[in-house]
């Protein structure tokens, strides 16, 4: 018998599967379909301070890889999360949760972060530091290491939660930007955001997303995946959660061997409803294709090669 | 909600860019008119929404036009191949409001949801009227499938080469309803709205990511919230709609 | 009666069709399957001051959105590709062709575009900013505006020959590169480059590149490619060869509309030999389709809407 | 090298992970035994190369082992399906230096493009001898057809299931020959190179960006020089191979 568990800053994962942020909701509709307590864990929909409606439709759009979705971080904002979805969210799902938060300002992630910490069920902060910087020109607080490392510490003062800091692959240098992180107290980073993309309505000729560009995510993206993975895994000493593009169970032992503990999966959720449950059951047999015993004897040993 | 495998039984063209698709398989997840599936075809990454046309135990048709390439490679799919299908997809429509004398109205490939909707409401013995809008009498589908059923069919096209000369709007002059029911374009949704006089139910179509309500790739804002097309619609009610 | 016909940097293309760099070789092996004077023009294989081996194998990966290649620049120097390849080319094809210029340092890239300024049959220099600066920690030539903008430079000094410079979307402002790259004396700029990927090998545990990286190409990349066309158009005011992932002629249609004047076909070439004459072939058609009647008319068009 | 349609005719299982595919089409640009081609299968970017085992006008047939997802994927490829092939690849083995007595070795899936070779050889009227080395008796394909050509087949098995227990290098003990063919694993390879007392031919595999000469995916150094195993290849000459 093969072993699946991993630990993740200190709280221990059946498996290592986790659907990423924004890709499976507050976990309902997914419960609907399959028991999601097969998960490892899961990342909720980010949550802001205030409600946001996110950006006007089209939101989604199609490119051979995968899908660009610019949804704006819609969520009904943190007092309504803690009111509202995690009730509801006890109810179908067992385990620790992993909480996405996002801000436009240091203060905003502090702040969301400060009333998650209060949450039982939250057992992670997964701070996603892909978004706009209100106070800096726009630029996303992922960009460069002292925006990620400014955002890092305000939020480490407000919590005990393990801190997972998820980068965005637009930073000049993502390893630099874990770094930072790290040093800034970070127990672990997820990796990564959808990158930024573009697609042009040809009948109308202007951008087909309302938004302009959107995040592309999907199998397109995951090459870009494993490469800050392994870039990252020689960077810092604390556990990477790596997504981008997982499909299979065999990307997810792909992006342990670059180096993740944990493996998030969005886009798949969206086109294959139960992915991460097959996922997950098809893990067992993948290992023991390629000799694994251990799930956590494979993190990072692409390196040693 | 519920993933199924259909096989195509026929998938034939009614009209130069429109294709009827007859599959059997379960479908017992759809539970009303108005309601969709969204099917995934080989060589593309997002699954394709297509509302459902007609369907029994055991069977389902869908009726599509080709719009860009999925809905092309659609159209070489044979008999036999097998769809992977999230079926029984949306809020579908409510016959229970539709009093004795509802009003159907259809532009385009708009009209197909509007068939099972006609055909349980002739089971339930209302007199239905129609509302088809067309470009052009070729583009012309599902009118006599509608006759025969018993629905009472005012037919136009927009170059007055079939039926009358005019939109939808202008073949809904006249007509004593109770309540309307209707799916098309948003512009022909947008003008069918400011005309309805009674209460009336719209089914809209958005850019979907997922079809079940995980990814807010679909929402929209309306007088009680923001919704998503895919799971709180693609029905809305003609009260809560905001332009 | 269509136009296809652009003017690139005072040149006139038939077409904006242009096979790009590395993945047509200096044209032999295409002449062999179709007549390449229909094309725009193309840009061959990059060429160093010394020749080149390139990386050892395995140098190709695959992805779900198209290959992932680690060539490592292989070419045999200048000298020779003057000697022998410029004469066998000229046999083949009769327009002016695109010289793909790389080098590892300031110095290497100007000695090389000297070189190639005496020559003919070459219309353009494209310098391929993506190389690592051997003189400045490894980092690219293009991650950087003051970086490129040496390059762009140095080159410019030596040539009277369109220069334009080829920008890597590893970039962390893309724009800001261009900006520069035009301020410098830039004719034109070329994206995108390939983003850096990894595959890793679950057999061997190890990359599956003998190079560990390579560079992702084809249409996983396509609406990264549109969206940096998109955001240089709005910076610069010198055309733009646009590229990544492009496979169809609605393909060049949206890069135009994005901001192109050129296209470059890549990886397209090595799965479809023929792909750059049939995109050529269909680009009346689509230009029909969408009511364009010059394709001049388009370019930048999304930016209007 | 030129871009065809084949359709399958056949596509059966000979061991439980290696199969024959039998194809139909233009086989005009095949011209040496050891030429291969390069198959586009949907669902995958690359193609993916395959040694001809043999062909004649209008048919070929390719044996190939379920290695990854793509010769997975094949395996479902029913007959009558088209297949995008570029064809006529490579430089393949020369049989003008086989002298009299030439000796071809081969191991697993490097066996087929010693088939069409041997084929040709004894159609020379050569004397043939194949030393075969396989992993187990249940990987044994292709032993009668080059027996029914006449060749004189030494069969070996790593595990000793069958024929000799040794490596193809065992086998090549004692035999006298003129001139050596090979194809098989690198490792394979220079075991052969090491033995080989004649001038020989080597085949070799890389993975390729696109399998015609133009991506310099698939480079290797010989003693004159860089070589493109697709186009230059995939046969080197003895001499010329650096290890
Ligand atoms: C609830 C619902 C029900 C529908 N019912 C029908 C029906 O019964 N018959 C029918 O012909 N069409 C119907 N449509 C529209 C149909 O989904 C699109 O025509 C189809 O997705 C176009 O795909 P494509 O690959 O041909 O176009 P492309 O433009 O190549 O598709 C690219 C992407 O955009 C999406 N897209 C493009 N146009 C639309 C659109 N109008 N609506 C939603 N997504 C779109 C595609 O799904 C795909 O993700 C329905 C749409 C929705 C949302
Ligand atoms: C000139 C030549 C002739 C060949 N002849 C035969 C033959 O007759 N029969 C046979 O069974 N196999 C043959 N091979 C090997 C065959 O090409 C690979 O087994 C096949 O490409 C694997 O594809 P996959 O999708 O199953 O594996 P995957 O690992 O999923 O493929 C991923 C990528 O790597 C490439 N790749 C993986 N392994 C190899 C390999 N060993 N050689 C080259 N590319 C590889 C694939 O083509 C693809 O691009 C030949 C290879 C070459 C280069
Ligand atoms: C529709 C959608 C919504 C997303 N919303 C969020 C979000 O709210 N917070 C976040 O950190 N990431 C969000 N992401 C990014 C994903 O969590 C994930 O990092 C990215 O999609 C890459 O993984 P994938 O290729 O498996 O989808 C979203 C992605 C998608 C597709
Ligand atoms: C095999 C290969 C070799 C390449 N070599 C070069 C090169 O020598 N110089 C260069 O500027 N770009 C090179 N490129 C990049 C391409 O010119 C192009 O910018 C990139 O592949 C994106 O386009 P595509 O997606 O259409 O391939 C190479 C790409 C490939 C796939
Ligand atoms: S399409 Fe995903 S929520 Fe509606
Ligand atoms: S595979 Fe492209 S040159 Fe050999």
């Amino acid at each position: 018998m093969v072993n699946t568990a991993v630990t993740l800053c200190g709280l221990p994962l059946e498996n290592p599967v986790i659907p990423a942020s924004g890709t499976f909701g507050y976990g309902y509709e997914f419960a609907q379909i399959y028991d999601i307590n097969c998960l490892g864990t899961f990342s909720f929909k980010g949550t802001t301070l205030a409600p946001r409606y996110g950006n006007p439709t089209p939101r989604i759009a199609e490119y051979a890889g995968g899908l660009l979705n610019a949804v704006g971080l819609q969520n009904p904002g943190v007092e309504a999360v803690i009111r509202e979805e995690l009730p509801r969210l006890r109810e179908v799902f067992h385990k620790p949760v992993m909480a996405n938060v996002s801000g436009f300002s240091v203060e905003e992630y502090a702040q969301v972060c400060r009333q998650l910490d209060g949450e039982d069920q939250v057992g992670w902060l997964e701070v996603n530091i892909s978004c706009p910087n209100v106070h800096g020109g726009g630029a996303a607080f992922g960009a460069e290491p002292q925006t990620a490392a400014a955002v890092t510490r305000a939020v480490r003062d407000v919590t005990k939660k393990p801190v997972i800091m998820k980068l965005s692959p637009a930073a000049a240098d993502i390893a630099a930007v874990a770094r930072a992180c790290q040093e800034a107290g970070a127990d672990g980073v997820s990796l990564i955001n959808t990158l930024p993309g573009m697609r042009i309505d040809l009948k109308h000729r202007r951008p087909l997303l309302a938004n302009g560009t959107g995040g592309m995510s999907g199998p397109g993206i995951f090459p870009l995946a494993v490469r800050m993975v392994y870039q990252v895994y020689e960077a810092v000493d604390i556990p990477i959660v790596g997504m981008g593009g997982v499909s299979t169970a065999e990307d997810v032992l792909e992006l342990m061997l670059a180096g993740a503990t944990a493996v998030g999966v969005g886009a798949a959720n969206l086109v294959e409803p139960c992915a991460c449950r097959k996922i997950i059951q098809d893990l067992p047999a993948a290992m023991e294709r390629y000799g694994i015993q251990q799930l956590t004897d494979i993190i990072g040993g692409a390196h040693h090669g | 909600m519920k993933q199924v495998t259909w096989t195509i039984t026929e998938n034939t063209p009614l009209t130069p860019d429109t294709y009827r698709l007859r599959l059997t398989g379960d479908t017992e997840a759809i539970t009303a008119p108005g309601q969709f599936v969204n099917l995934r075809l080989s060589g593309f990454y997002l699954r394709r929404p297509i509302s459902v046309c007609d369907w029994e135990p055991g069977a389902a048709t869908l009726i599509y036009k080709v719009l860009g390439h999925g809905t092309a490679a659609m159209t070489h799919l044979p008999a036999g191949t097998e769809l992977d299908v999230l079926t029984g997809l949306g809020n579908g429509y409510d016959t229970s409001l539709a009093g004795e004398r509802p009003l159907l109205v259809g532009g385009g490939v708009g009209i197909p949801p509007l068939y099972g909707l006609a055909r349980r409401l002739t089971a339930e013995h209302r007199q239905v009227t129609a509302v088809l809008g067309y470009n052009r009498a070729s583009d012309i589908f599902l009118v006599e499938e509608l006759h025969a059923l018993g629905v009472t069919v005012r037919l136009l096209t927009a170059d007055g080469s079939a039926g009358i000369c005019g939109l939808v709007t202008d073949g809904m002059e006249g007509v004593n309803y109770t309540h309307l029911y209707t799916c098309g374009p948003e512009a022909m949704l947008h003008a069918v709205w400011q005309r309805c006089r009674t209460d009336g139910q719209f089914s809209f179509e958005e850019r979907m990511g997922c079809g079940f309500g995980a990814c807010m790739g679909c929402t929209c804002r309306t007088k009680y919230g923001h919704k998503r097309i895919c799971k709180d619609g693609p029905v809305l009610r003609r009260e809560e709609i905001v332009w």
